[in-house]
C-alpha cells in the first residue's frame, strides 16, 4: 500500500560540500565501527549481546545532523549508530563494549547500555520501548526552562507495539513537547516480521490517533531523512509540537551478532544489501553531483577504520574494574556515606 | 510550631521548594482542577502557573518522563494518585529509573520524586487499598521514605525534592486530614535516619508510616501492663536506619516489626532478617512481625477490618516476645 | 470537527414491539439502580469508592442487547449499567455494594469490582484500563476453541490514554480476535476534560493505527448504538475481527457520589440532562411511534424502582461475612489443604 | 529414566500437557520462528498449529490476556521472553492476576502460567540478569515456582499447567543446556513440596533454581572440612514449605538460606524471618542470607562475578553460622 508523502523542503540543498560529505562520513564511520564489533563478538572479546545497525545508518546520521550536543536523543538496544551519529567517541565506546573502566558507562553497561550524557546520547535501553518517556521527559525539561532543547526517540518497528508508544504519543501531542519519535522499520523485530505484529499498514499511520502528524520516509536515503528531520525538528524547537518519523529500512545482519536467522533467507539479505546499501547508494549520489570521487571514499574509510583500530586499540590497553568499583555509581553519594545502602 | 495537616505540610514542602529552585515541577492526574485526590496539591497551580499539571491517564509515562526530566536538568514530582498504580510504571521504576545512575556508570544525577499515596482506606477494596513498599524492596537503587505526621511529611518531602536521587514517597491516605505540630522555620527531615518516638526498655517496635501511631497507642496501654516499649519510626525504608534498630534491640533484647502492609514477602522480613543476623546474641525472643493477613484487601469493613492489623495484633506480638499471657 | 460516520445497517428496525421496548426498561432499570445508589451511599448504607452510570444508559443497553450470556463482557469502574445490561441481578448487586455475603463477590469486591461471571460479565475494574487485555484473553478463548463467542471491551476516554488499550487493539488486530472495544467517551476523566488529555479528535481516530475499523456514534442514542453494535458484532462472530466505537455521551453526575465538582457548571450539566438525556430521548421516540404511552413508561419505572427496592431489602436483609470468611476465594483449593498460603 | 536438558524438559512437559488438553495453549516473543530465545519452545509449533503463537512485543497484553483466556475456559501459557520484563506486566499480575478469584469471591478459576526466564548470564548486564521472585513475594495470591533440574523443571511444568491457580515459573537461563535424569513415565513435582536434596546435619541450607547445584557443590567441599550439610530445595517459592525447613533447623540448629537475586528484601529475608520465628530456639546461630550484593548486574563480567554470589559465600556463610574460621 502506498504511504502519504509529504514534500519537504529541500534544506539538504542549501549544505556545504562538507556537510553533505559529512554526512556519508558519519555512516561510514557507524560502519567500520559495527563491522569490526561485528568480529570481536565472534572471537569473543565483547561478551554479552550485541545489536548491529548495519543498513541502517543513513537514519541516525540524516537526523542527528539536525541536532545539536544540548539536543537530547534516546536510543535503542540497537544504539552504536546513534551514539556515533551523536558525537560519542569511539574509542570510549568499544572500551565500554571491552568492559573496561575506560568505558561510557565505566563497563558497566556494555553494548546493550551505551550512553554519552555529555552529547546528549541518553542511553541505549535493553527494555524495548523503554526509550519513549525518556525522550518526553527531556522534552519536559525544555518546556519548563523554556530552552529550545529538542528530544529525538529513536526506536523500533517491534517497539511500537509497546503501550509506552501510546502513552509517550499522546502526552507529546497534549503538551506540544519538542519531541520528534523516529522509527527505524526495518521489517523485524527479532525472528518476527513487521508485517506479521505489527497492525498498522505504516506505522506513521499512528500518528493520526494523537492528532500528531506523521510521515514515512525511505530511512535508506539520508537526504529523504535529512530533509524530514530538518523540517520537523525545527518545527518541535519553535513549539510547534511533536511528529512521527518512519523510516523505512532493513536489518542486514542478525538481530543480535550469532543469531542463526532460520527465519529468512540469505537471497532476501543480499538482495536487500545489493540493492539497498544507504552508503553505496549516497556515495554514488556524491559522485554523481562530484562531491565525492572513489579516493576520496577509499580515504575516508581507511580513516574510519583507523578509528575503529585505534579505538580498539584503546579498549585492549585499558583496565578491567576493580571488584570494589562495583560499589560506585548507585547513588549520587558514597557508599561510605551511607554504609547500608549497598551491602 | 504551628499546627497544620499532613496534606497541607505536604502543600508548604511543594512550595517552598518550587520557591526555591525553579526546576522543580510537578505533575499527576487530577491535580489541577482538582487539588489531588486529597486536596495535597490544592492551591498550588496558581501560584506556580505551568509547573503544575494536569496529565492523561498514562502512568509509564508518569514515571518515565520522570526519569527523562530529572536526566536533562528539572526535578520533577510525578504523583501517583494512588500507591497501586506503581505497578503500571513498575518497569519504569525497576528497571529504567533505579538503574539508570548504574548502569550508565553515574553519568548523571536523577532526581526525582514519586509521591504514592498509600494504604487502607474505608473499603476501598483490593486495588486501592495497598501499601507496597514490599513491591521495591528488592530493587537497588531506590530510596524509599514514608512519613508518619505533618512533621515529617513535610521535612522528607523537602529532602526528597533536594536529594540528588529518585525517592519514592509513601504518604498514607489516612494520615492527610490529620493535624500535627510543624515548626515555623524551614528545616529538612534526613533521608536514611530514623527517629525514637518513645523511649522504653523491655520491648522494641520497628515501624513506619500509619502504624506509627498505632504502635504509640499501643505502647501507651502496654505501659498500664507494666511493659515498656519503645518505638521507632524508620521514615525511610530503604536504605533503613538499622544503627538505630540495633542500639534500641541491644538494649530491650526483644524487636516486633508492625507495618500495615502484607505480612509474607513485606518490609518487616528484611528489618526482622536483619535484626536476627546483627544482634542475635541480644534476642531473648524471635522476632515477631505484625501486618495485614496474606489476604488482598476485601471490600467488606468486617473482612477489611480482620485483614488489616490493629492495635490488638500488636500487643499481642509485644507480650508474646516477653512471654506473656493475653 | 465532524466524526466519520458509518451508516450501519439498520437492524434495530427488525426487532419485535417487546425488544424496543425491552432497550428502554434496561436503560429505565440502569436508572433506577443507580438513582437508589446514590442515595444509599450518601446516607452511608453503602461504602467504598461509587460510580454512576447515569446519563449514559444507552450505550450498556444498545450493545448488550446484541450478546449472548455466553459472550463476555470486561468493565469499568463504572459498572453497574454493564453488569445490570448484561443480566445480573439487581438484588445481588444491591447486596455486593452493601458488602453482604449473598452479594455477587460474597463482599469482597463492592461497587468497583462488580462481577457476574455466570452471564458472562468478567468483572468492573478498579484499575482504569485494566480491562483491554482480559477481554483480548477471553477473544483468544474464542479462537482456541473454536467458538462465535464474542468479547467487548468498555472503556472510558481517561482509559483511552492507556498503554493497554494500544497493546491490546494491536494484538485483536493481528490476530483477527472477536473483541469490539467500545469507548464511552463522557467527557471527562475524573476531573480532566477528555479535550484535555486526550490528543485524538476522535478516539475512534485511533482505529486506524491498528488497521482496525473506527467509528463514532450518538452514545445517547439507544438505536445508533444498537445499530452499529450488531453489525460489529456480527462480523466479529463470522471471525471478521475487532472493531472500536466511540459512543459520545455525558457524564451527568460527578465523578464519585460525593465528588464536588468544582470543575464543571452546574449549567454544562443542566444543558446535557435536559436536552441529551437517552432515556427521555428514547422513551420520547417510542411514543412517537406509538409503541409506549405515558401509562407504560410509568409501570415501567415503578417496576424497576420495586426491583430495586427489593433488591435494597435483600441486601440489608443478607448477613455480613463473618471475619473467618476472609480465608476463603484466594485459590482453588482451601486455606486448609495448604495452610501456610493464608495466615 | 532418560538424560535430557532442560530445556527438553520443559518442551516435554508442554507437549504432554497439550496433549492432553486441548485448552492448553502457548503465545509469547519469538517462540514459534525462533522456538524461544533458549530453544524451550522448539518443534512445538508444528505439533500444534495455532496453539503456539507469536505476539508482538507488548508485555501488558501477555499477562493481561492470560488472565481474561484463564477466566473464560482455556489454560494460557503466557512467555515473558526475559523475567526482567515481568516489571512491564507488573499491574496485570499485582493487581489482575493475583487479586482476580478474590475481590469477584472465587467466580472463577484462574488457571494460567507465566513462563520467565531469568538470572545471570555472562555479561547480559543490568536489564537481562535479574530473578526478580523478590518483586512479587509480597503479593497474595500468587503461586511462584523454581525448578533446579531438568526432572524438577518439566514436573513442576505440568503441575502448574493443571493447577487452577496462577503460577508463575522461573525457569534459569544457565539451567537450559545442562543435561539430567528424567523419569521415563508421566509424574508431576508437587506444588508446595520442598525436596531434601542432600541429608546432612551441622547446618541447613534453604535455596533454590540455579543456587541448588552451587549450594550442593559448596556442601560436597565442606564435607572435607567435616561440615556435614543438608541442602533443602524449596522448588515452590510461594507458598514455601516451611514444615520441611523447620524440620530441618531443628535437626542442624544452624540456617543459611541462599539464592541468586540480591539479598536485601529478597526472598530469602521472608525464609529467614520464618525460620527464626517458628524456631528460635533450636537455632545455634543466626540466620544467615548469600545473594547477590545490593547493585544492578553490571557488564563487565569481573564486576558480575563479584556482584553475584557464588560458591565461597555459601561456604563462609556456612563456616559463619559453625563460627569457624575461613
Ligand atoms: C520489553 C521487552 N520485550 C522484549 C524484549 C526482547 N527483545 C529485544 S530486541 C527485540 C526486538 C525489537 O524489535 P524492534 O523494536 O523492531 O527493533 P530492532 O531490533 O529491529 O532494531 C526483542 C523482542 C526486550 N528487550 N524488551
Ligand atoms: C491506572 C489508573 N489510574 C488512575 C486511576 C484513578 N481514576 C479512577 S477513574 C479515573 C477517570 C477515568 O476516566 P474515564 O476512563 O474517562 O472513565 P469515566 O470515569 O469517565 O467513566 C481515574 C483517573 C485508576 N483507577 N487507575
Ligand atoms: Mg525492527
Ligand atoms: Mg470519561
Amino acid at each position: 500500500m502506498p504511504f502519504q508523502k509529504r514534500e519537504f523542503p529541500d534544506k539538504f540543498a542549501a549544505l556545504s560540500k562538507e556537510d553533505k560529505v559529512g554526512l556519508l562520513r558519519t555512516m561510514v564511520r557507524i560502519r567500520a565501527f559495527e563491522t569490526r564489533v561485528e568480529v570481536l563478538f565472534l572471537n569473543r572479546r565483547i561478551p554479552g549481546f550485541v545489536h548491529l545497525y548495519i543498513g541502517e545508518e543513513a537514519i541516525a546520521s540524516g537526523v542527528m545532523a539536525n541536532l545539536s550536543k544540548k539536543d537530547w536523543i534516546t536510543s535503542t538496544h540497537r544504539g552504536h549508530g546513534h551514539a556515533i551519529a551523536k558525537g560519542a567517541h569511539i574509542d570510549r565506546m568499544m572500551a565500554e563494549l571491552f568492559g573496561k573502566t575506560t568505558g561510557y558507562c565505566k563497563g558497566k553497561g556494555g553494548s546493550m547500555h551505551i550512553a554519552d550524557f555529555s552529547v546528549g546520547m541518553l542511553g541505549a535501553n535493553g527494555v524495548v520501548g523503554g526509550g519513549y518517556n525518556i525522550a518526553v521527559g527531556a522534552g519536559m525539561s525544555s518546556m519548563i526552562k523554556k530552552t529550545d532543547q529538542v528530544a529525538v526517540c529513536f526506536f523500533g518497528d517491534g517497539a511500537s507495539n509497546r503501550g509506552t508508544f501510546h502513552e509517550a504519543m499522546n502526552i507529546a501531542s497534549v503538551w506540544k513537547l519538542p519531541v520528534i519519535f523516529v522509527n527505524e522499520n526495518n521489517q523485524w523485530a527479532s525472528t518476527t516480521p513487521t508485517s506479521y505484529a505489527t497492525s498498522a499498514v505504516h506505522i506513521a499511520d499512528r500518528a493520526k490517533g494523537y492528532n500528531m502528524e506523521g510521515y514515512t520516509v525511505d530511512g535508506n536515503n539520508v537526504i529523504e531523512v535529512y530533509n524530514a528531520a530538518a523540517a520537523l525538528v525545527e518545527a518541535a524547537r519553535k513549539g510547534k509540537g511533536p511528529a512521527l518519523l518512519e523510516c523505512l529500512t532493513y536489518r542486514i545482519k542478525g538481530h543480535f551478532v550469532g543469531d542463526p536467522e532460520k527465519y529468512r533467507t540469505k537471497e532476501e539479505v543480499q538482495k536487500h544489501f545489493i540493492e539497498n546499501d544507504p552508503i553505496t547508494r549516497y556515495a554514488d549520489w556524491l559522485k554523481g553531483k562530484g562531491l565525492l570521487d572513489d579516493a576520496a571514499l577509499a580515504t575516508m574509510r581507511a580513516e574510519a577504520e583507523k578509528e575503529v583500530a585505534d579505538g580498539e586499540k584503546f579498549a585492549e590497553d585499558s583496565p578491567l574494574p576493580e571488584k570494589e568499583d562495583a560499589y560506585n555509581d548507585l547513588f549520587s553519594f558514597s557508599p561510605s556515606e551511607f554504609p547500608e545502602v549497598v551491602k | 510550631m504551628k499546627t497544620i495537616t499532613f496534606s497541607q505540610a505536604t502543600l508548604e514542602a511543594m512550595r517552598e521548594e518550587m520557591q526555591r529552585d525553579p526546576t522543580v515541577f510537578v505533575y499527576g492526574e487530577d491535580i489541577v482542577r482538582q487539588g489531588g485526590i486529597f486536596g495535597q496539591f490544592r492551591g498550588l497551580p496558581d501560584e506556580f502557573p505551568g509547573r503544575v499539571r494536569d496529565v492523561p491517564i498514562s502512568e509509564t509515562m508518569i514515571v518515565g518522563a520522570a526519569l527523562g526530566a530529572a536526566l536533562t536538568g528539572t526535578r520533577p514530582v510525578a504523583d501517583m494518585h494512588f500507591a497501586d498504580f506503581i505497578g503500571v510504571a513498575f518497569d519504569e521504576i525497576a528497571n529504567q529509573i533505579a538503574k539508570n545512575r548504574y548502569m550508565f556508570g553515574g553519568q548523571a544525577n536523577i532526581p526525582l520524586v514519586i509521591r504514592a499515596p498509600d494504604g487502607i482506606i474505608n473499603s476501598a477494596a483490593a486495588q486501592h487499598s495497598q501499601s507496597v513498599e514490599g513491591w521495591v524492596q528488592n530493587i537497588p537503587g531506590l530510596i524509599i521514605v514514608a512519613p508518619s505526621s505533618p512533621a515529617t511529611a513535610k521535612g522528607l518531602l523537602k529532602s526528597a525534592i533536594r536529594q540528588n536521587d529518585p525517592v519514592i514517597y509513601f504518604e498514607h491516605k489516612v494520615l492527610y486530614p490529620q493535624k500535627g505540630p510543624v515548626p515555623e522555620e524551614e528545616y529538612l527531615t534526613p533521608i536514611g535516619k530514623a527517629e525514637v518516638r518513645k523511649p522504653g526498655k523491655d520491648v522494641t517496635i520497628v515501624t513506619y508510616s500509619i502504624m506509627v501511631q498505632k504502635c504509640e497507642e499501643a505502647a501507651m496501654e502496654l505501659e498500664k501492663e507494666g511493659i515498656s516499649v519503645e518505638v521507632i519510626d524508620l521514615l525511610t525504608l530503604k536504605p533503613f536506619d538499622i544503627q538505630t534498630v540495633i542500639d534500641s534491640v541491644k538494649k530491650t533484647h526483644r524487636c516486633v516489626v508492625a507495618h500495615e502492609a502484607v505480612v509474607t514477602g513485606g518490609l518487616g522480613a528484611e528489618i526482622a532478617s536483619q535484626v536476627q543476623e546483627k544482634a542475635f546474641f541480644y534476642l531473648d525472643a524471635p522476632v515477631l512481625r505484625v501486618g495485614a493477613k496474606n489476604l488482598p484487601i476485601a471490600f467488606s469493613s468486617v473482612l477489611e477490618k480482620f485483614i488489616a492489623a490493629n492495635q490488638d495484633d500488636i500487643k499481642r506480638a509485644v507480650r508474646s516476645v516477653l512471654y506473656r499471657e493475653g
